[in-house]
């Protein structure tokens, strides 16, 4: 019987290699799929950084208007839909001091601080906890610190939801493009069963462009490079005093607040 | 085995050198009709020829409690009584493979004990192997219909629904060769499968894997431009056969080794698809005491009758005391 | 018994699978492997073809100088009478479901005992004479030529098949290894080749009317003396009628419960049950045996044996048949006899217990109904008193046949009545039991012993679940409702599983039935003491 | 032959069904390759139209992982030509008409790539 095997298995190895080098003569130049000599840089323009972080001063947010300007200015350019109801899709939006800053760090804010709105997005975290719990890697991590989604990916478990301690995420119990009225057709929508979120516009970064919000925000909100001394982000933290949204759970967020 | 093999190989090579030297109008074309026309008329003369014989007895085998008394509750479906649960049972069997979802190993363990399993591996592998390749049977069709239907898009949609690379990976291509290479494995490996395995029983096995292998291939890697596969393959369907420009070889492989299965099935074991629908042990409901089945070449009744036996034994059963229809004297006075 | 190996050695001698393939191997004639052959002057007054002397263990079998042509002229006679030969032949994929399905593959580790390649024995014959790719590529099609050791070969193992079915049960086309073994066997008797064992039952059958050959007068004189025995057991005194014409049944039973231990004592059960509901009945010399080793033989000399059935019940005028307790009588009767004989006497009507008003309707065209189904109904209604503590020294299991089992569906009708005969009553393992049922290693005429060590490898897997109850429930007792089972099983639970004792369900029936007017009993059929009944 | 009044229409049913193909096509007119519509303003794609043909869908699959994953978002084309990788911003600039040069061969092949789940269709195609 053994023998038997080894003969089989001399028998089939040399039909695989007949068959591998038979096929390979007319197939090789099937099977090697990548154009010969093409090649996959990033683009002239694109802004470089070790590690993407934005500053929100809240004191230069005032008016319901400054807040508006800005989301439109994202969701405008993102196509991100406005659903009026529970399955609301925001990338990124306002709330009360109260649920945004939930470590209850002093009994008695000045009146000001607790009542007013504040920006609320994506955090970039150092430690993404959507990351960890993503089962295809449709959510990662660049190397520049930017939480990315690849929608091509999700599956829509809703894990990252779950996992994400700011409520930075949206599901898409639809499709979204109804909601939409005006498309921007230079990016594209979601599809129904998809999560979606703040990219820290990361398209625009590549073709060295500053994020929607921050150019939409007259200065209120700084983005840069938070390993870089001089990076503006770096100098408002220096000269003011910031915090970020639940420090105690160790997820290093990459959205300071100046207070 | 080997030969079964080999003989795959070549014809794969046959297919390949064919196309390669200017044959493709045979291979792609008259090949293909002639492979349909031996399959159908194969497969009928098959069918027929079985039909011929008669089925004498009813001898389905029972499966289960036959219906007798009203209070025991009969098996339906494994010892059906009507024509229905005969259907029922056919239905199973064809769709289910329900007598291979008995299977069980057996063991002789130390003690002597004997140990029964539960050995389903078969018949799962085997109804994965079946069904995918009705689904990939089906969602050929897209290449044979104009405009295509959307329950074939239906069927793709589904198939492709992992949504894995480009073009999209089909659940059931992966999984047929998964079920392929578990039906080959069992027959090498397993002691008992190696020993009844005949060369007729991996030749269908590497066959098959050399069909779906060139379909993958063509599907996957050699990206055979499939707007000119269509094009000839609705030319031999709307009988207007016409050899498109830059089909890729392995399409012709792929046509070679289907019109190859065509033409063996009707007389291969493959025709147990066909049969499987003839055999009197499960096609015929458990009911022959309450309905009676006719031999149509039931032979004239010869048996040693009654008056034969008392006239051997007239006298000794009288002296026994048993009754006789001729005493003794009568059977003397008829002489 | 002296020769057998112990149980240990015997599955100690299992052999590996051999290396060379199946076409490449020859049976090996040792003692105890094969049947002795059939008498000459047996196979000539049966009117079979070329009865001639030859034996299994010589080189030569006298075989007809144009054998090749009986055989090829007989398989193709066969394949243009009977569809499922000629389907089985052609569809089997040789998935190997079936291979470890057979008691004797299990028990002798032989690999053509594997259904699948004892189908091939005939089926590479086949496919060399009537299948295209067969002649042209020979053995590559898995073709082989017909030679005289390719005979031998098929006389060796058709007779190491028990036709019990059981492989037909897994294989998902239902290819029938009985079919196909019946099939070979009859081509086996085309060149004069049958065994004894069978043959002379066959004989004796229609000669006497039962196998055993027992003359009428000799079987009146029997059953007297067991109905002596049962008035010494119950104070009752029975008088059975026999050959009288004008009852409403004739009973019909094997006539190994007339003749031996311990059928009789499940006879003795007929008798006292019909005697208590007052049944109106009569045996028959003539039609005195139920069982049918025609069967065995061709379905010719199944149908001429089966045929005396109905003549004896139009002859008596009686209006329909009573059935025994037995396992291939009742394949032959539930799946055979009607198309054989039938359609029935025209006096004959559908059955209706006169005890119980239940129409069998089930048995509304064949017109004979199966003892269990008969007592089971009686139970039913509540028409038997039932002390069923008189067995209770007994722990019983059920050995379903073959037969009844997979050609018939009797399953739960004699359960039903052991669980109201018996207080303690369990089951062997599933796998061993209902469709799923072993063989006892001696069906189909193979009960002989001269193949004892065929037979008990055969019974290895039913000794062996039958083995494990014993141990696990203290069962003792085994009941069955087969007369070939009354005669083998014994000696394999002996072998076995030592201590458990074979009854037949009627037997079991009687000693719980309690009759009137009878006196205490203190003994089972057996004259044996009961335990806490005994006399003060 | 036996048993016809089951075996017969079963071998209808069987043949019928097997040459579905053949008599479903018989009033379908000759079947031709789809003709799409080229850009009218361009005549070269940034590879070869033979390449383009196999493997754009190969080449649209790479581009979305280097430009999402990878973070490159430049095409250096075969012959040095630079693109920037986007369905939406390259490809369909030129072939504007989706309709009548994607839509068309891959229905008549049954593809049904999910690409305009997301990706925005040129204006004069929804």
């Amino acid at each position: 019987m053994s023998t038997t095997r080894r003969q089989f298995l001399k028998i089939a190895g040399l039909a695989a290699f007949g068959l591998g080098t038979s096929s390979a003569l007319d197939a090789a130049d099937a099977v090697a799929k990548d154009m010969p000599g093409a090649k996959y840089e990033v683009g002239e323009k694109h802004l470089a950084a070790k590690r993407w972080a934005m500053v929100i001063d809240t004191r230069k947010l005032e008016s319901r208007e400054d807040f508006e300007r800005i989301i439109h200015a994202c969701h405008t350019v993102h196509n991100v839909p406005s659903i009026p109801n529970k399955q609301e899709i925001k990338w990124i939006w306002t709330d009360k001091y109260d649920r945004v800053f939930t470590d209850d760090m002093s009994q008695h804010l000045s009146p000001a601080v607790r009542e007013k709105d504040y920006l609320l997005l994506c955090n970039h975290c150092e430690n993404p906890p959507c990351v960890r719990v993503c089962p295809t890697k449709a959510t990662f991590k660049r190397a520049d610190g930017i939480v990315v989604m690849d929608y091509h990916r999700c599956i829509g478990c809703r894990f990252c939801m779950a996992g994400c301690p700011y409520g930075a995420r949206s599901f898409n119990f639809g499709d979204p493009r109804p909601y939409l009225k005006d498309v921007n057709p230079a990016f594209p929508t979601r599809m129904r069963g998809v999560v979606e979120k703040c990219t820290f516009c990361s398209e625009r970064l590549e073709v060295g462009l500053q994020p929607a919000c921050v150019e939409a925000s007259n200065g209120a909100i700084l983005f840069g490079d938070l390993d870089d001394p001089n990076s503006p982000v770096r100098k408002a933290l220096a000269e003011n005093f910031s915090i970020r949204r639940k420090p105690s759970i160790g997820t290093q967020p990459g959205v300071y607040y100046i207070v | 085995m080997f030969i079964s093999l080999l003989a795959v190989i070549a014809l794969g090579c046959i297919a390949w050198l064919g196309a390669a030297s200017g044959f493709q109008y045979l291979i792609g074309v008259v090949l293909p009709y002639a492979a349909v026309l031996v399959f159908i008329g194969g497969f009928v003369w098959r069918i027929v020829d079985w039909a011929k014989s008669p089925v004498p007895f009813r001898i389905p085998t029972t499966a289960g409690q036959q219906k007798s008394l009203d209070w025991i509750k009969p098996a339906r479906l494994d010892s059906p009584f009507t024509t229905a649960g005969t259907v029922g049972r056919m239905l199973l069997e064809v769709l289910l493979f329900r007598s291979l979802f008995r299977n069980t190993s057996v063991e002789i363990q130390k003690g002597p004990r004997v140990v029964y399993y539960s050995a389903k591996w078969l018949w799962l592998f085997a109804l994965l192997f079946h069904y995918c390749f009705l689904l990939i049977f089906i969602r050929h069709f897209r290449f044979f219909l104009e405009p295509v239907p959307f329950a074939l898009t239906a069927i793709e949609f589904v198939d492709g629904i992992m949504q894995i690379g480009v073009p999209r990976m089909f659940m059931s291509d992966v999984l047929v060769v998964a079920a392929l290479g578990f039906l080959l494995a069992r027959r090498l490996f397993s002691e008992k499968i190696r020993y009844i395995s005949l060369a007729n029983d991996y030749f269908p096995l590497f066959l098959l894997l050399g069909l779906v292998g060139s379909g993958i291939w063509m599907r996957y890697f050699a990206k055979v431009d499939i707007a000119a596969v269509k094009v000839l393959t609705m030319g031999l369907v709307t009988m207007n056969p016409v050899l498109p420009e830059g089909i890729g070889a392995a399409f012709f492989i792929h046509i070679f080794l289907l019109s190859c299965l065509l033409a063996y099935f009707p007389f291969s074991k493959l025709m147990h698809m066909g049969g499987v629908f003839l055999s009197p042990t499960r096609n015929l409901p458990n009911n022959t005491r309450a309905v009676r089945h006719v031999n149509p070449w039931n032979p004239p009744k010869k048996y040693r009758t009654y008056a034969e036996y008392e006239d051997e034994f007239r006298e000794l059963m009288e002296e026994a005391g048993l009754p006789v229809d001729k005493t003794s004297e009568e059977a003397a006075a008829a002489e | 018994m002296s020769k057998l190996p112990t149980p240990d050695k015997l599955i100690a001698t299992i052999p590996a699978f051999p290396m060379e393939g199946w076409m490449d191997t020859k049976p090996d004639f040792k003692p105890g492997t094969w049947c002795y052959p059939a008498k000459v002057e047996n196979m000539r007054a049966l009117g079979m073809p070329n009865p001639h002397e030859w034996s299994a263990d010589q080189e030569d079998w006298n075989l007809p100088e144009n054998w090749e042509e009986i055989i090829y002229e007989g398989l193709k006679e066969r394949l243009a009478k009977h569809r499922s030969l000629k389907v089985f032949m052609d569809i089997c994929v040789r998935c190997g479901a079936c291979a470890d399905k057979c008691h004797f593959f299990i028990g002798t580790g032989d690999p053509k005992n594997m259904p699948v390649l004892r189908a091939e024995l005939l089926r590479s014959v086949y496919r060399r004479d009537f299948t295209t790719a067969g002649k042209l590529l020979g053995k590559l099609a898995g073709a082989r030529k017909l030679d005289k050791d390719v005979i031998k070969e098929w006389f060796y193992y058709f007779y190491q098949c028990t036709e019990c079915r059981r492989c037909s049960l897994f294989c998902p086309y239902g290819i029938d290894t009985a079919e196909i073994t019946a099939i070979a066997r009859e081509l086996l008797h085309e060149l004069g080749l049958g065994i004894h064992w069978i043959m002379e039952p066959v004989f004796n059958c229609n000669r006497t009317g039962n196998h055993l050959g027992i003359q009428p007068h000799a079987f009146k004189e029997i059953v007297e003396f067991l109905c002596e025995d049962i008035e010494t057991v119950t104070g009752i005194k029975i008088n059975p009628p026999f050959n009288e014409k004008g009852h409403e049944i004739v009973f019909i039973t094997p006539s190994g419960d007339v003749f031996a231990d311990p059928g009789i004592y499940t006879f003795m059960g007929y008798l006292m049950l019909f005697h208590e509901i007052g049944l109106d009945y009569t045996l028959s010399t003539y039609a005195s045996e139920g069982g049918n080793f025609g069967s065995f033989t061709t379905f010719d000399m199944a149908k001429k044996l089966n045929a005396k059935m109905y003549a004896e019940a139009e002859r008596l005028g009686s209006k329909w048949i009573l059935g025994g307790e037995c396992g291939h009588m009742w394949r032959v009767v539930h799946q055979y006899m009607d198309t054989f004989n039938g359609p029935t006497p025209p006096k004959m009507e559908t059955p209706k217990s006169p005890i119980t008003g239940t129409v069998f309707k089930n048995a509304a065209s064949t017109k004979m109904v199966h003892i269990a189904e008969f007592t089971a109904d009686l139970i039913k209604h509540n028409k038997l008193r039932l002390d069923p503590s008189r067995n209770d020294h007994l722990t019983v299991t059920f050995h379903d046949s073959c037969n009844p089992a997979r050609g018939m569906g009797l399953l739960e009708e004699p359960r039903y009545v052991l669980r109201n005969v018996c207080n303690n009553y369990v089951d062997m393992p599933e796998n061993t039991i209902r469709e799923q049922t072993f063989c006892c290693g001696g069906g189909s005429g193979l009960n002989t012993d001269e193949i004892m060590e065929i037979r008990m490898r055969g019974g290895l897997p039913r000794g062996n679940a039958l083995r494990y109850v014993q141990q696990k429930h203290g069962v003792n007792t085994m009941a069955c409702i087969c007369a070939i089972d009354r005669a083998t099983l014994p000696p394999l639970a002996n072998y076995w599983a030592p201590g458990v004792t074979v009854y037949g369900t009627h037997e079991l029936v009687a000693n719980a039935l309690v009759m009137r007017g009878e006196q205490k009993r203190t003994m089972d059929l057996r004259q044996e003491e009961l335990p806490g009944m005994e006399d003060e | 032959m036996y048993n016809g009044k089951y075996i017969i229409p079963g071998i209808v049913i069987f043949v019928g069904l097997f040459t579905f193909p053949f008599w479903s096509n018989l009033l379908t007119p000759k079947y031709e390759r789809p003709q799409l519509a080229m850009p009218a303003d361009q005549k070269e794609c940034i590879e070869p139209a033979e390449y383009m043909r196999a493997e754009h869908m190969h080449i649209l699959d790479v581009w979305r992982d280097q430009a999402l994953r990878e973070g490159k978002r430049a095409y250096v084309a075969s012959n040095g030509k630079v693109w920037d990788i986007s369905l939406q911003n390259t490809c369909m600039k030129c072939h504007a008409n989706k309709a009548d040069f994607c839509d068309k061969c891959h229905n008549s092949n049954s593809v049904s790539p999910y690409c305009w789940d997301c990706h925005v269709a040129p204006r004069g195609n929804q």
